[in-house]
């Protein structure tokens, strides 16, 4: 694949742990590749799979889950949940012929902003490595507005005589 | 046929079993009111036609359109545009147009995997290893026959469409219910629906109409049905650890499969302003599933062999990713290989 | 009848014969059924480990790939022998716990033809298998001749109860398996501090005045708490302690005169069975002196682990005991 | 000499450069199980548990200071290793849970290869016994005694003389090997093995 | 059916504001260039306006804000600038001067997660830009909130009564509100009470913890709750019941006098295994000791002779005031509180773990708790320093270390306390029986105001210290002179020397551990617990005797190893806490909760199980479920897992976050204008 191909990542955080471990890599002065966007939610509970599937299906080469590490869920247990998603969501994907390096599940409190940082620049590589997913967009209405084929090539002669 | 000032009807079947041209033929005394109220334009299954009779008719002439089945070659995807052209009402009408259907779940394979199965697998006696070309040259001359697209589409991936009727195929008497709405709406006695709008069905789930009891559900094992010695005919499938897809189908069938102890499978299709039907089941699923442990998890989810088919038998086609990666690269032609 | 996976080791062909003829003495009496792992080869004992690391633990594991192989049904393999114990064990775990160490040492087993999946066997000491799997009430319900009046140290060594990869015993440094098996056959059991110390094992080869020292301590351990006899369940331990006890009071100019002998050997006497049969008269220090200490009355009597007990009744109390540590649930 | 060897490992050349800074992750690595050698917290539990640490050189816990200091000729060249009794009470009391007993099988093969051990006689009594288990593939007491001891211990011999013939009466020593069956087939998996040692 | 999100039809009119913070962005991003794309590029999202400022947060961009607001009729506002966790709340009261509603203005961090953590300008650059559209993408759907007021009840339950939860308690109290000191043990005081020095002052343990005891028994405020444990918890922020075993104690505290002839007259003797730390003995009716508060004794069922045999009954014969009651039963009272505040303190570890120190087997090894004991003059010896044989001075005595601290086969973490145990006890051993004293350390911790000059006083009196972790006690004598003794066998590291040291008595200083029921109360409580099981703090640092679960505290040792100076002050603290919610009368929420769309919910139950804060309720009889505002945390969980899609959560509903992920993924918007690097 190209060399100079530039993955787009989409990362999910807790607002609690995750999204404070970036904040502290920010503080820090740590550096990370510019390829992931990060979106804030409360807890990784509150990840739906749709969101994942939104994100590659809109044109995201990967997608990072980040929570806190089991045991310090801020609501308790919830990321237990993610994880049991997470799991489910993985094998569906292995279906669809999306690679495993794609989605990746990732716990960081807010202490690990180095930790994050890491799991950040070791996940932009890989997906670098296996190059663009480039999904079609979703939306699906590509071509409703063309015109027909009157003339098209499949109608048997016969047929219209 | 005579035109005798009757709005004019038609049904077309594009990619799909028939089952729904049944369904239409099993409302009873009803179709009496269709044809009394309508005259048959088009449809294949019931009356002889031909196309160029379609394309001779003037645009927006028919008034009522019911179109099932999915966009799987050139051919359906010309009539879908032809009849949206001749039609003032089109309607998707069933799984198929609506969300893809079972032909849908071809999306999870290239058409070069596609063409193996169907003529070189072991189920097809196929030595000289024929595959359909889409022009071929005879003494008469060239023939053309369509052209498989590299996926199936549903129908309003390639035109617009005005009221989505899902089911597979849908429940008669939802059926009725909507002959009666279109007739009333011809009388100027109902309010024809928003264009847009999901008619014959309800807003909520399968469960909103299943009468088996429920609990507070926590999943130590998924079963599959037939694996099941007896099922407990008043507790709530799922809590006995069978894969129903009752709390993410749309309701209106009256939970016909649950109430008779088999599994929901969901050929309603999401629930209202769902955006996608697989991600709400398996989100549902793994979140009652009663383990923290990855590797009991995993076990726990091995029960679950086939979760694409589970969790989009119906639904791919018009899911968040429509089609596997296989599929959209897979081009067409079975040659290569 | 319960089958298991039999791993005699090189010294009960030799040295430890007397373990080797006690023990089959007894398998018929507690339906033991031990199938020998068919042409197996020595672990290594504590030599190879120190030379190279994958022909070790692929010499170990030649022999856990054969018994795999051999194994309908049981896959549990006994070792009566510690150190073969521990090396088999050893191999099992670490492969285990690096995955490469197991490539490699499939990749060399391939040479033989042969494969070993870590983590497929389960290897256990012979003392293990009599106390969990056949139980200290059936061991009891087998005893004719109660050793009453026989003074016990029981001693396990280092390699039986240390570093149990898979927590089998009930303590590292202290477990009481051994003494609860030796209260069953009715001998005064002991609670001997130094039962997991060690008897210097190679030592003798390397640095003997390491080894005199080590085995010392045994010794003068025994002594002072008046044992007839020292009871173990290793080969090597028995070696150092017996043929070298000679050599150790000609070191220390003491004068020790302590048997030296293996727990299958008393439960034998226990079951009733000759001694000659048990290969008693192999011990170079001779236990004549304490089998004639066993009488032949079979009332069953109820020794029990010495404890310091509050002298006085001015005493404070022990801390409450641990809950009396059930070996056989 | 140690200390100058320390400070010199220490101040230059810089680690990237200096092998010896290294040393401790080449320990660990060719370490059966994860040694865990970098989590030792000096606190003695190890020296202390030792039964046989009057004879070393280095208490454990020193020695493995060392290996962390990069002195690699002293570290190899103690005899603690070789004194090890491997009687694991050290390993079941190490707060920090390091595979004691296994770095010291570590440091006993490097300091042969790196002909660094003070005293021939562990390093000879393993050769020997490992040369009798790959010819007969069982090991071979007489032998084996007989070889190390007129080697290494010849003065002993008289005092074991009347072991050495109780043992024979008592059928406890065999006068000849008993060699398995199928030992073309361990020494072909002994030889590859010993290649795939010889790649890492 | 589309697979759209609907996009902005409504034709929000946004603003947009990016922020240099100086250099900390400007340094790295073009600011500019991201002001003028979304200002061009975003229009059709909705963006009438879209500036740069040097600092956003301060009055001046304030005021750009609020003026935009006020003139170009902004309805949703966008700023990129720092972390929210820094200024969210600054934009929202902003906003909210203009008289736009808070909720509607979104913060993106285009600092800490771009111009800080990334070095090349141009890539940094077009992710700011993304970043923005994302924001733009979400805050048209935002939706007006309003925070949820709550009113606290000015009551507090406090649980567990040794020095912390009684410290908490009389602040509370003082300050005039009521609590309920909840106390599962029959007396108040806790381990505190057992000690007979406290370093490094070495002031009677007993002498300063009675006086706040019986202030504690009288206290107008305090409903003192001895011999109980709360068994349930019901009930959300502000607004607690609480449900409280009294468990049966056969004596009418009504009638009692506490005058202690029951004790005198029961013939049944009991080793005290709580308070005398097994070295003592109680009677089966008694009061664990004399300062006890309450005063009123207890009849322990297993040992009376009454209730094991039926007979006996001399405690009642010799009651003067006939306050002996058999037939009492266990009696449940549920209580409201606003606040509440665990104090239950820690486990002693058990030393029979490290089984080579021969505690339970070696007659003289002591544990800590057993050495109090022995060295408190209200103990078994009156103070005496003696043997396990009640009579035997010690001459040598040795002191160990980090028992089951700082060692993965216990705990692995360090206990805090130890080492200035270690030197209390070698001071008093020194100072009652001149005894030659050892000290066997890993490392010496004395990081307290006067607790190093404590050590030096030790070191003075001659204490001996050797550094090592001891291998292993034991009776087995090796070489000569150490017969009949305990041999201490250690590595002196700093010799590097194995040493053997044959003392008379040892002490082990045994780590603290987590109640063995404190995962049980985390959940009784809502709250969150450690792996070690310690309950874990809102913030280590900032906020240490909060909890993740609102009006939940902690203090004192269940959050983890103190000494009493520190659970003092988290007594404190908690207290003051606790005054401040209830000074306010009501606490704001957040309304960032989830709500049920009864329409579409079919009753499938999927979610009722979700919810850690029990916030889900089902109606069985409409078949709908249906989430408490008050009680719902906003975590989304339920949302998430909602099979109908008839869950939405405020602040972050499924439109929202999809909306952003087309945002961050400029979705529709002209690529040409970004160049092609990102």
């Amino acid at each position: 694949m190209s060399q100079d191909f530039e993955p787009t990542i989409i990362g999910f955080t807790c607002n609690w742990c995750s999204y404070r471990a970036a904040d502290l890599a920010g503080t820090a002065r740590l550096k990370y590749p510019p390829n992931i966007r990060l979106v804030r939610l409360m807890c990784s509970g509150r990840l739906d799979p749709t969101f994942v599937l939104k994100a590659l299906a809109g044109g995201a080469d990967g997608v990072l889950i980040t929570g806190c590490h089991p045991g310090e869920c801020h609501y308790l247990e919830q990321n237990y949940k993610a994880l049991r998603r997470y799991l489910l969501l993985k094998r569906t994907l292995a279906q669809m012929g999306i690679e495993p390096e794609r989605v990746k599940l990732v716990w960081a409190s807010a202490a690990e902003g180095a930790k994050l940082a890491d799991e950040i620049t070791k996940m932009v590589a890989e997906v670098r490595a296996i190059g663009p997913l480039n999904w079609p967009r979703g939306d699906g209405v590509e071509n409703i507005e063309q015109e027909d084929l009157t003339q098209s090539e499949f109608v048997p002669e016969e047929a219209l005589a | 046929m005579s035109s005798n000032g009757k709005p004019k009807f038609a049904m077309y079947w594009a990619a799909s079993c028939g089952g729904c041209e049944i369904a239409v033929l099993n409302i009873h005394e009803k179709i009496l009111d269709v044809d009394a109220n309508f005259e048959v334009a088009f449809w294949p299954v019931a009356m002889d036609a031909k196309y160029k009779d379609v394309k001779a008719m003037e645009d927006k002439s028919i008034l009522l359109t019911l179109f099932n089945g999915g966009i799987r070659n050139t051919e359906n995807e010309e009539m879908a545009k032809l009849l949206r052209r001749k039609s003032q009402i089109l309607i998707a009408f069933g799984s198929c147009a609506n969300e893809g259907c079972i032909p849908g779940l071809a999306n999870l394979s290239s058409l070069a995997e596609i063409y193996s199965a169907a003529y070189n697998s072991v189920s097809t006696i196929n030595p000289e290893n024929i595959i359909p070309q889409s022009s071929f040259t005879v003494p008469e001359g060239e023939l053309h026959i369509p052209k498989l697209l590299p996926v199936l589409k549903p129908l309003n991936h390639v035109i617009p469409v005005d009221y989505y009727m899902p089911g597979c195929p849908p429940e008669s008497h939802q059926i009725e219910m909507v002959i009666d709405l279109v007739i009333k709406v011809l009388n100027n006695e109902a309010e024809q629906p928003p264009i847009g709008t999901v008619i014959g069905a309800g807003e909520s789930t399968v469960c909103d109409e299943c009468l088996r009891e429920r609990n507070t559900k926590s999943i130590k094992q998924f079963v599959r049905i037939q694996d099941v010695e007896n099922i407990d005919p008043v507790l709530c499938l799922l809590e006995q650890g069978i894969p129903c897809n009752g709390p993410a189908t749309r309701s209106g069938c009256g939970a016909l499969c649950p109430q008779a102890s088999a599994q929901c499978i969901g050929c309603y299709g999401p629930a209202e302003g769902v955006i996608d039907y697989g991600a709400r089941l398996m989100t549902a699923m793994a979140s009652v599933i009663d383990s923290n442990d990855s590797s009991e998890i995993e076990r726990i989810i091995d029960g679950l062999p086939d979760p694409a088919g589970q969790f989009y038998r119906f639904n791919l086609a018009n899911s968040l990713l429509r089609a596997s990666k296989a599929a959209w690269n897979g081009n067409g032609s079975a040659k290569e290989e | 009848m319960t089958n298991y996976l039999f791993y005699p080791g090189c010294s009960m062909e030799t040295s430890a014969k007397a373990y080797y003829e006690s023990l089959m003495a007894i398998t018929e009496i507690l339906e033991l059924n031990l199938i020998e792992i068919e042409d197996w080869n020595c672990c290594g004992a504590t030599e190879y480990l120190g030379i190279n690391l994958i022909p070790a633990y692929a010499l170990i594991s030649r022999n856990l790939a054969l018994a795999k192989n051999q194994s309908n049904g049981s896959n549990t393999v006994v070792a009566p022998c510690s150190a073969c114990y521990l090396n088999l064990a050893k191999a099992d775990h670490y492969m285990l716990e690096r995955p490469e160490l197991g490539e490699k040492v499939n990749l060399a087993l391939q040479a033989g033809g042969l494969f070993y999946k870590p983590g497929s066997l389960e290897i256990r000491h012979l003392l293990d298998i009599l106390i969990n799997d056949i139980g200290l009430e059936t061991i009891k319900s087998k005893v004719t001749k109660p050793l009453k009046g026989l003074r016990v140290a029981p001693y396990l060594g280092c390699m039986v109860p240390r570093p149990d990869y898979k927590k089998r015993w009930s303590d590292h440094e202290h477990p009481v398996e051994l003494d609860r098996l030796l209260i069953a056959l009715g001998a005064e059991v002991i609670d001997f501090p130094l039962k997991t110390h060690c008897c210097g094992g190679h030592m003798p080869q390397i640095s003997p005045s390491t080894a005199f020292e080590l085995i010392r301590r045994l010794l003068h351990g025994a002594d002072q708490y008046k044992a007839d006899v020292l009871v173990t369940v290793c080969p090597m331990c028995q070696m150092n302690l017996d043929a070298f006890q000679a050599e150790t009071n000609r070191h220390f100019h003491t004068n020790y005169k302590i048997p030296i002998l293996f727990f299958t050997q008393l439960m034998g006497l226990a079951f009733g069975k000759e001694p000659k049969q048990l290969g008693f008269g192999r011990e170079l220090v001779n236990a004549g002196l304490a089998l004639s200490r066993i009488g032949l009355e079979a009332i069953e009597t109820e020794a029990s682990i010495t404890q310091p007990k509050r002298t006085k009744k001015t005493g404070l109390p022990m801390p409450n005991m641990p809950a009396d540590t059930e070996v056989n649930p | 000499m140690t200390s100058e060897t320390v400070s010199q490992n220490i101040t230059s050349p810089p680690l990237e450069s200096n092998p010896n800074l290294r040393f401790l992750e080449e320990v660990s690595g060719a370490t059966a199980g994860v040694a865990r050698l970098e989590m030792c917290i000096q606190c003695g539990s190890c020296g202390g548990s030792c039964p046989s640490s009057a004879d070393m050189d280095h208490t454990p816990r020193q020695l493995f200071a060392m290996v962390r200091a990069g002195m690699r000729e002293e570290a190899l060249s103690s005899n603690t290793p070789w004194i090890c009794v491997s009687c694991y009470l050290c390993v079941v009391r190490c707060p920090q849970e390091v595979h004691i007993a296994d770095v010291m099988y570590t440091l006993k093969s490097m300091a042969i290869r790196a002909k660094l051990y003070q005293d021939a006689t562990a390093p000879d009594f393993s050769a020997t016994f490992v040369d009798m288990v790959e010819t007969y593939g069982r090991s071979f007491e007489f032998g084996l005694a007989t070889r190390h001891y007129l080697k290494h211990f010849p003065l002993r011999l008289p005092g074991m003389a009347p072991m050495g013939l109780g043992l024979l009466t008592k059928q406890r020593m065999d006068i000849t090997p008993n060699r398995i069956e199928r030992i073309d087939e361990l020494k072909r998996i002994l030889q590859h093995a010993k290649e795939l040692e010889a790649i890492q | 059916m589309t697979n759209n999100p609907a996009s902005n039809d409504k034709q929000e009119r946004i603003g947009v504001y990016v922020c240099h913070c100086g250099s900390n962005i400007a340094g790295t991003v073009d600011v500019e260039d991201v002001a003028n794309w979304a200002g061009k590029q975003l229009q059709d999202q909705g963006v009438v306006i879209a500036r740069d400022n040097k600092f956003m947060c301060s009055s001046s961009g304030q005021e750009l804000i609020e003026n935009d607001i006020k003139e170009l009729g902004l309805t949703r506002v966008v700023v990129a600038a720092c972390s929210p966790h820094l200024h969210e709340q600054t934009f929202r009261t902003a906003c909210n001067r203009a008289g736009m509603n808070p909720y509607l203005c979104e913060l993106v961090s285009i600092r800490e997660q771009v111009s800080w953590v990334h070095t090349d300008k141009f890539a940094a650059t077009e992710k700011s830009k993304a970043v923005v559209s994302g924001g733009v993408r979400r805050v048209v759907h935002h939706q007006p909130l309003e925070q949820l007021h709550v009113p606290i009840h000015p009551s507090t339950l406090v649980v567990g009564g040794g020095i912390s939860g009684i410290q908490a308690a009389l602040e509370l109290a003082d300050a005039g509100y009521p609590v309920y000191l909840v106390e599962r043990e029959p007396s108040i005081g806790g381990h505190m009470a057992q000690f007979d020095k406290t370093f490094p002052t070495l002031d009677c343990s007993a002498c300063i913890l009675t006086p706040k005891m019986v202030s504690v028994g009288s206290h107008p405020k305090i409903t003192l709750l001895t011999w109980s444990e709360v068994t349930q918890v019901e009930g959300y922020v502000g607004n607690f019941t609480v449900t409280i075993r009294k468990k049966a104690r056969y004596v009418d505290d009504e009638i009692c006098t506490g005058c202690g002839i029951c004790q005198e007259k029961c013939p049944k003797k009991v080793i005290d295994q709580i308070y005398e730390a097994g070295l003592g003995y109680r009677k089966a009716i008694y009061t664990p000791f004399p300062q006890a508060v309450p005063k009123y004794p207890v009849i322990d069922r297993q040992n009376c002779i009454y209730f094991q045999k039926g007979t006996c009954k001399a405690c009642e014969k010799f009651c003067p005031t006939n306050a002996i009651d058999f037939t009492q039963e266990d009696e449940l009272i549920t209580v409201q509180v606003g606040n509440i505040i665990l104090a239950t303190g820690y486990d002693l570890f058990d030393a029979r773990r490290v089984s080579q120190y021969g505690y339970g087997r070696l007659a003289n090894v002591f544990s800590n708790l057993e050495f109090e004991r022995l060295s408190n003059a209200a103990g078994p010896t009156n103070g005496n320093i003696v043997l396990r044989d009640g009579v035997t001075v010690p001459k040598t005595v040795g002191i160990v270390h980090c028992v089951g601290s700082r060692d993965r086969n216990f705990n692995n973490y360090c206990s805090v306390i130890c080492c200035m145990q270690g030197l209390k006890f070698a001071h008093i051993v020194h100072e009652r029986t001149g005894a030659t004293v050892y000290n066997f350390y890993i490392d010496m911790r004395t990081a307290y105001k006067a607790y190093d000059e404590f050590y030096q006083r030790v070191l003075e009196e001659g204490t001996l210290f050797v550094r090592g972790k001891v291998a292993e006690i034991s009776d087995a004598a090796r070489l000569p002179g150490e017969e009949g003794k305990l041999i201490i066998q250690v590595e002196d590291t700093l010799v590097g020397k194995q040493r053997r040291i044959p003392v008379d008595m040892v002490i082990l200083s045994s780590g603290l551990e987590p109640r063995s029921d404190s995962k049980e109360l985390a959940k009784l409580f809502g709250i969150s617990c450690s792996a070690d099981g310690w309950l874990i703090e809102k913030h280590p640092k900032l906020d240490p005797v909060a909890t993740m679960t609102e009006s939940v505290f902690i203090a004192g040792c269940v959050q983890g190893p103190k000494d009493i100076p520190a659970s003092v002050v988290q007594g404190s603290a908690s207290a003051a806490r606790v005054l401040g919610r209830i000074q306010q009368g009501e606490i704001a929420i957040e309304p960032i909760r989830a709500s049920v769309d009864e329409g579409k919910c079919s009753g499938c139950r999927i979610c009722n199980d979700l919810c850690p804060f029990n916030a889900i309720l089902f109606h069985a009889d409409r078949k709908v479920t249906e989430i408490n505002p008050a009680l719902c945390q906003g975590c989304g969980t339920c949302i998430a897992a909602c099979p109908a899609g008839a869950i939405s959560g405020s602040g972050f509903s499924d439109i929202q976050v999809l909306s952003q992920i087309d945002g961050l993924l400029l979705l529709d918007i002209d690529h040409s204008t970004l160049t092609q690097a990102v």
